[in-house]
């Protein structure tokens, strides 16, 4: 036990909350194969940047963007070269069923957004990415003037699919994950083509003054593995075109 | 400040003015209730009335959401009686930040009545005072710095509130967008030199009014004050 | 009609208050017993500030019965001066007398600015209520009881922190406001000489039960009570005047038919109530001379009853009327006093004091 | 050495404490003045409890001194019964009583068993505070502050809500308990009789000052105080016992050489302090015979004064000492008294109660 | 209850606990102070503690990080005296929660201290009670009430609040991971059952908890009361 123990380092990981599920499953796959314990922290992407920017101690930082990962580098706290693209956001609009038929089509869409006279909930397009994209995507459609007045917007992703599981509301774009890992019942979703918005990546770093480096890289090659990109996928991501080499050291 | 955040500020005086004095209305019968019943469910009903503070704003907002919902409890009543949905409304970030902010409310006015000196009351009575004219006569200005504890404390906190009413506000600019959500989102948003503004300003207009509310208070009673040493 | 109360309450395991009892109406009552006998509680039970069983009516009004019937304080036509002070903190004097007057159960018929007056209120008009002195709060408080002009009015022990002479305007304004409004007043004191001034009948009151009730006249000459033997012990006679000498400001007053007294005091025509001190009155065999004492009427010794180790009380019979003597044993037994026998009591004018009846 | 106070405290625009004086060691001091004149605020500065400017000492302790120094209540070596009587709501009784007890400033002089006695507290010792009578409350306050075993005891107004009885029971208590432990007390009270049964030095208070002060003795027969002209008027006289005639519990006394009184009292050897109401004096210009009045001294009228309208104060000196006697302005014409007259004092023995001395 | 959850419960009780003892040793000469005081500053002084409520708990949380870094005021202070870093330890829980809840634990006292009768106080001094003496055996006994009210208050607010303790002390298991955050994470990482269980057990528990403070106070005093038709 004693070896093992002074063979292990201990990863500290900041997630953003709505990479946090798919993170544990990486993670559990991970520690069946490692000797190395995992502490996944997690929060909104803003506040784990400033928990890092203020002396957090964390090995690696899996954003919900790319803003923040780009930021940190700037300011010379990440490890050179080490940031990457993990993961790449799809979203889905969820509609109340039995309004169109099982593959609409763009116009059927369109029309019941038309139509559709209650709230649409999307994520705060000035704060989270997948907000941003909603909004393109009305924006695309060229509605987005029209259904400003319907707009909730929850200040991430997760409360916009929170809105719409309570029932407040019927209408909601969404992040693809969600829907993989909590379907609701009596929706339907529609995915919405990538190329209707900007593509949403997230992407990671890992941090200047980690001490776990060992960890990090064992960590960062697992989840590159065939069975991490795996379970990044079956989750409703996709993996970006070109991931960056996963360290450098 | 951005026109936003100015909508956002009128917006939040409203919402904390409106739910203070929902409050105050509510909270009074109740602490006096509690302040004078010896029945059993006392404790029960005390403990109640603090429970909200224990869940996560954020939390507690879920749930409220789902009460709110057109086929909550509360929702469908509201959709019955007014005819428009309650979630996501100015209505329901009041009755959200009124459930959140009660304890605030009740517990100073509710202590405020227990210390009451009952004998003043008696006499009121037998100078032929009915118990509304108590009320207002004898009971509320002993009590008043009290209310204005309770009042202070039920405007600050809904002011500062913000799990809760982004939860069941939905954040829609000029009609649940306050102003501690804008601050949020500045800080979410890494823009920290518009947070900085906007907070300073936030702070320095409660600080004045917060004063002046204290201030309009009697000062510390004229009482013989006991040598220390 | 006057009050009718027939209640009960018990407050703890050491004491009951059970009243059954008729009080006259238009008059002033004198409530008197020890300490803790239980005096307060009745006031309140009458009051509606304690919630007794039973019945009670006031003129014929309910104020509660023992159907569960129950007339709240501020509805009954009552008074009530606290025996402690109970002013209102945030008002001023001014204040709280005007939160009586807009209450008032009727236009006043009080004077206010004489009011004040006589309390020796003026000059604190604007002073805050916690800077009083504690005479200063139950004048105060007299005064705004009276603004608030009830038909019953409660005094518990109203002027006891007050000194001799604030007491004697207070009484004397009372007096005046009763015989004018035919205001009824039942009234707690522990001071005989105060009861026996003021009061037209009186309740003795022993742990929580009326021992014996009646005019103040019958019961202040009964030997069989406690009353009578205590220290201040006054028996209680009418008159009525026959003359006045305005050289001496003497009046001069007939008690039933043989006897009259002169009195060191000016009075209106009519009948009065004097109050004579038991300690007062001293017997002769003879018909004294030269003496300062200017009464001295012929009486029959109706009973002798021991009081204490040297001392004796008699009850004298003048006319129908009668009146107490405290002797001690030596003199009874130096003039071989015996009941049935005449002689000559003699009563210091000076201490005669009429109270109008 | 007393308390020596030279104090002044502005309270409002009205009122000005201004005190300069020396108290007496081991007496009971009485303050006597009109309701407002300042008693409680007097007793409040000495206490420690109002800051007034000033110096204060005490038995050669400095309490405070105009240089700024200021001794804390708690340090002073006093104890308060208050006008209101501030009872632990949060403690019983006996809680009370306890509280008092732990603090107390040296072992108590007093059997805690005795003194609930005393009071007649035994019934009450686990009743919760609030269901008191007013009474009960005076009661149990004046305990735990005798229990706190102060040197310097501050009494306002102790027994102003107690029946006669209690009272009496009370004032002997102190009395004795003064004569034993020569403990300071100050005694507020406006109650006349009270003040000169029990005080041995009286401080006369009108308008924040000290108008006039000194043995009860000198002030109870000064005609140009106040004090003499009020209802309750008494001289008071030092006498020493004789005799006792054990069949009639009869005790002679002498006041001075040749004069001789009888009280209707038992009474220890030694000298005595007899209070002679100025109401129970009559005058005869020849020795009475036959009559209840057992007590007929020769005296000398010292001064006449007019009281009120019908009556005068009599100033009569017997032997070295004096008494008071009031009588009707007719009276006075018909025995065509004046000044330097001798005359015959009657004084009703009934009347006289001693106090020790 | 997974097991992290187990751990972040106790965490949380000593987290709650830990902060309302430190509550009332803060707020008690606090109090007291303002209750006696006649200086002008009090006002102000008064709306300085009630702040913390004014701004939104994440951005009081922001605001404390930046004084808690090894740059910041506070953080350097500790660093140089502890030796180990102060932000997202639970030493920055305690101050944070400390500093977010300290109105609603001065608020109470304070009126309490205020509506003592100094008359009581006056006894005691006279029967030789020293000022520490009185304070133990006259003004706790009776004040007792709001000192219940005070510490359940704070109690429960600490045990609610999330986005102060999440900002600075970051969410790491066993160490600042609180009831809250974890239930804040159920939800947000769309575990909902195991947050609807988190949730009624935390409301349970403080139910009881609260329900059995409230009933260890006095019961309504038993005070005559009038009746009021
Ligand atoms: N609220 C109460 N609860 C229980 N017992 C009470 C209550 N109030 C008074 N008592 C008891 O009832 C009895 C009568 O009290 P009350 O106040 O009527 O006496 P009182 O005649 O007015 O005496 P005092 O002359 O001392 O004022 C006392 O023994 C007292 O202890
Ligand atoms: N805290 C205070 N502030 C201002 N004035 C006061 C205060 N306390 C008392 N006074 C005033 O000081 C004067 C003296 O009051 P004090 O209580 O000493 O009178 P007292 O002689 O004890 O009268 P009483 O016999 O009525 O109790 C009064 O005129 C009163 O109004
Ligand atoms: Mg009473
Ligand atoms: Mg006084």
């Amino acid at each position: 036990l004693l070896t093992s123990y002074s063979w292990g380092e201990t990863l500290n990981i900041a997630v953003a909350s709505n990479f946090k599920a798919t993170l544990e499953k990486i993670a559990q796959g991970f520690q069946q194969s490692s000797e190395h314990q995992l502490r996944i922290a997690s929060a909104s992407t803003g506040m784990l940047y400033s928990q890092i920017t203020h002396g957090a101690h964390f090995d690696l930082f899996f954003a919900a963007d790319q803003k923040s990962p780009e930021l940190l580098e700037k300011k010379g706290l990440t490890l050179p070269g080490s940031r990457f693209s993990y993961a790449e956001g799809h979203i889905v609009l969820l509609f109340k069923s039995g309004q169109l038929n099982n593959t609409p089509k763009l116009e059927d869409i369109r029309k019941m957004l038309v139509a559709h006279s209650g709230k649409l909930a999307i994520a705060n397009p000035n704060v989270a990415p997948y907000g941003l994209a909603a909004k393109q995507f009305l924006q695309q459609l060229d509605l987005w003037q029209d259904l400003q007045s319907q707009l909730v917007r929850g200040s991430n992703i997760n409360q916009a699919y929170q809105y719409i599981a309570s029932g407040s509301l019927n209408l909601a774009v969404v992040a693809t994950t969600q829907i993989i890992i909590r379907p609701i019942k009596n929706l339907q979703s529609w995915p919405i083509p990538p190329a209707m918005h900007a593509p949403i990546i997230q992407q990671a770093v890992q941090l200047k003054n980690s001490k776990s480096r060992q960890a990090a890289k064992a960590f960062l090659n697992y989840l590159n593995s065939a069975a991490g990109q795996q379970i990044i996928r079956s989750d409703g991501y996709g993996i970006p075109h070109k991931p960056v080499r996963s360290t450098t050291i | 400040m951005s026109e936003s955040d100015i909508t956002a500020l009128w917006l939040t005086l409203k919402l904390a003015t409106v739910t203070s004095v929902i409050l105050l209305l509510i909270s009074t019968p109740l602490a006096w209730w509690l302040a004078n019943t010896r029945h059993r469910v006392k404790p029960l009903l005390e403990a109640i009335v603090s429970l909200p503070l224990i869940l996560p704003p954020t939390v507690l907002g879920f749930y409220l959401l789902i009460a709110f919902t057109p086929a909550g409890a509360i929702g469908s009543t509201w959709q019955t009686l007014i005819g428009s949905q309650l979630a996501f409304s100015f209505s329901a970030l009041v009755i959200g930040s009124v459930i959140y902010s009660l304890p605030f409310v009740v517990q100073p006015i509710q202590s405020a009545f227990e210390q009451l000196p009952s004998s003043l009351l008696e006499a009121a009575a037998t100078l032929g005072s009915s118990p509304l004219d108590r009320f207002f006569s004898v009971i509320l200005p002993l009590s008043q710095r009290s209310f204005i504890t309770a009042f202070s404390l039920g405007f600050a906190h809904t002011i500062g509130e913000f799990g809760v009413v982004l939860m069941i506000g939905g954040n829609i600019p000029g009609e649940t967008q306050v102003l501690s959500i804008a601050l949020y989102d500045h800080v979410e948003t890494l823009q920290y030199g518009q947070a900085h503004q906007l907070a300073a300003g936030l702070l320095a207009f409660s600080l004045i009014l917060l004063m002046f509310l204290y201030s309009t208070n009697r000062s510390a009673k004229q009482r013989p004050q006991l040598r220390w040493k | 009609m006057g009050i009718r109360a027939n209640i009960h309450l018990k407050l703890n395991n050491n004491f009951l208050l059970d009243i059954d009892t008729q009080l006259p109406e238009g008059k002033i009552i004198a409530l008197y017993g020890d300490s803790g006998s239980g005096k307060t509680t009745l006031l309140r039970c009458l009051a509606g500030l304690s919630q007794a069983d039973g019945d009670i009516s006031a003129d014929g009004i309910e104020w509660q019965n023992s159907q569960g019937f129950f007339l709240a304080s501020h509805k009954r036509d009552i008074g009530f001066v606290f025996q402690d002070g109970r002013l209102f903190p945030h008002l001023s004097i001014e204040g709280n007398l005007r939160y009586a007057e807009k209450r008032a159960k009727r236009v006043s018929p009080i004077n206010k600015q004489q009011l004040i007056k006589q309390l020796d209120l003026g000059a604190l008009m604007n002073t805050p209520v916690l800077e009083l002195s504690a005479g200063q709060q139950q004048r105060v408080a007299i005064a705004r009881t009276l603004l608030s002009a009830p038909r019953w009015l409660f005094m518990d022990e109203p002027l006891s922190n007050l000194d001799y002479q604030s007491k004697n305007l207070i009484l004397a304004f009372l007096e005046n406001l009763q015989q004018k409004t035919k205001l009824n007043i039942l009234y707690i004191s522990h001071d005989m000489e105060e009861v026996s001034r003021i009061a037209d009948h009186i309740l003795l009151i022993e742990q929580g039960r009326i021992v014996d009730q009646g005019a103040l006249i019958d019961i202040s000459s009964r030997l069989d009570l406690k009353l009578a033997h205590q220290e201040g012990a006054a028996a209680v006679v009418e008159v009525i005047k026959q003359s006045y000498d305005s050289d001496y400001h003497i009046t001069k007053v007939s008690l039933g038919e043989n006897h009259s007294l002169q009195l060191s005091q000016a009075l209106p025509d009519g009948a009065h109530r004097l109050r004579i001190p038991a300690r007062d009155v001293s017997i002769a065999i003879t018909a004294p001379q030269q003496s300062s004492i200017l009464n001295t009427l012929p009486a029959i010794i109706d009973a002798i009853e021991h009081s204490d180790g040297a001392r004796v009380l008699l009850r004298l019979k003048l006319g129908d009327q009668y009146i107490l003597a405290r002797l001690t044993h030596k003199s009874l037994d130096q003039l071989q006093l015996c009941v049935g026998q005449q002689v000559y009591a003699q009563i210091k004018s000076v201490a005669l004091l009429s109270e109008p009846l």
